[in-house]
């Protein structure tokens, strides 16, 4: 199965700059977990940083077709998973 | 009372004020209203101390229309004479000065409408998926959440080290 | 920092909500602002359940710019960051849909500017020697104070009875 | 000694429409109470009028030369004397 992984702001630099990356896992369908696994085999820069932005207090979500979800989530053939940092907020109170 | 006016979006041009709210104006006096506020944001010339040059918008797209309209519903839901919520977000490379966001508000009374812009504003701020990247004269930053400018390339750099 | 830009003015013309917002972030941005809060106040096309024909504006001119320039300076004066603060009063025969008073605050950070912009309005409302007339489907009311609308020529009739 | 005396809204009305009138006062100065007396004369219905307003908490302020002044104010020839009820401020609370 092929998965779309769309990646935004600093997490695209991570994948060399591309705003989309196709993952292939064997099967018909997968956890998130192992789909972001095989993800990060190709872009072991993004794990890490993904790992480092945690650890700031700048943990990422996940959404798989627009829908916000967990690492345990479904995924199957041709849907797209995006993983979004913080947005871009401004502070509340500066 | 009837539905309010309802809309939103992400644009790569600006967005005749003018335009706007002359519309909600004749579209809402008749129901009653006639309050409209406008949040308009526009982009700092300065930051830290340091001039900006640029200030780049990407959105994740579907998500942050989808996310914009539901504030807006939501929004709209808690105060009945609500008359019309605008929510329209640029992306893409902006100046310093250009308008950043526009949030207009038509409501009854005029505390209510101020209290509903703010409102929605911040919360279009940390929950629709927009990021900024700024470009200064002392470099690259992303910029995350609340508070947190990460310099491009350096984040990574770290990252490569663990 | 270096002064706000402040003006006041009473006018019989509608005001470009484009021209000034382009303005004040092109003079403003420079200085670190990126928030611009504007109110524009229309005419209610219907109050209490009847149409409105007409709303009449007139000011005792010479006072009522003298005390919106007083509210603008000590306004402005009470927090650091404000960049910017406009206020025009539309005087004269106008029609619902039709601006009536425009405030706009340029200041930081954006709940400065909401908090400004609303004080603002409510002490122009309250302050400023703004008269209304309304003329609606069922007669023309004076309007005073907070509340009360007085029917033209009723308080009249029962001042000469007295 | 001649004083001008502005008048808005509805004590416009009082005074068949007229702005500004003029009041007529023997000597130099005079006190505001005095000049309003004989404004009065010459239009009773405005006396009652604004009697009527201040008993319904409207009470007027008055101005000589753009400054608030009390009834004991004095006032010279070619001042510019004005009456004004509550402005118009809209609700507060609605």
């Amino acid at each position: 199965m092929r998965v779309r992984v769309k990646l935004v702001s600093l997490l695209r630099d991570a994948v060399d700059g591309a705003g989309e990356v196709v993952v292939e896992v064997d099967g018909d369908k997968a956890q998130l977990r192992d789909v972001l696994e095989k993800l990060y085999t190709s872009y072991p820069k993004l794990k890490k940083l993904i790992e480092g932005l945690g650890e700031r207090g700048l943990g990422v979500v996940y959404m798989v077709n627009g829908q916000g979800v967990d690492l345990d989530a479904e995924v199957k053939d041709g849907d797209l998973v995006a993983i979004l940092p913080p947005a871009s907020g401004g502070a509340v109170l500066e | 009372m009837s539905k309010p006016i309802i809309r939103v979006g992400l644009s790569k041009e600006p967005v005749s004020l003018d335009d706007v709210a002359a519309r909600l104006a004749r579209e809402t006096n008749g129901l009653g209203a006639g309050s409209l506020v406008v949040f308009m944001g526009f982009v700092k010339g300065v930051v830290d101390g340091y001039k900006v040059n640029t200030l780049s918008y990407e959105a994740y797209e579907d998500v942050a229309l989808k996310k914009m309209e539901e504030i807006a519903r939501e929004e709209a839901a808690k105060w009945e004479k609500t008359y019309a919520i605008w929510i329209i977000h640029r992306i893409g490379v902006l100046k310093p000065g250009d308008p950043t966001i526009y949030v207009f508000v038509v409501a009854e009374p005029r505390h209510k409408a101020f209290e509903l812009a703010s409102r929605i504003l911040d919360r279009v701020k940390h929950e629709v998926p927009i990021y900024k990247l700024e470009a200064r004269e002392d470099g690259e930053y992303w910029i995350l959440g609340d508070h947190t400018r990460v310099r491009r390339g350096e984040e990574l750099q770290e990252a490569e080290k663990r």
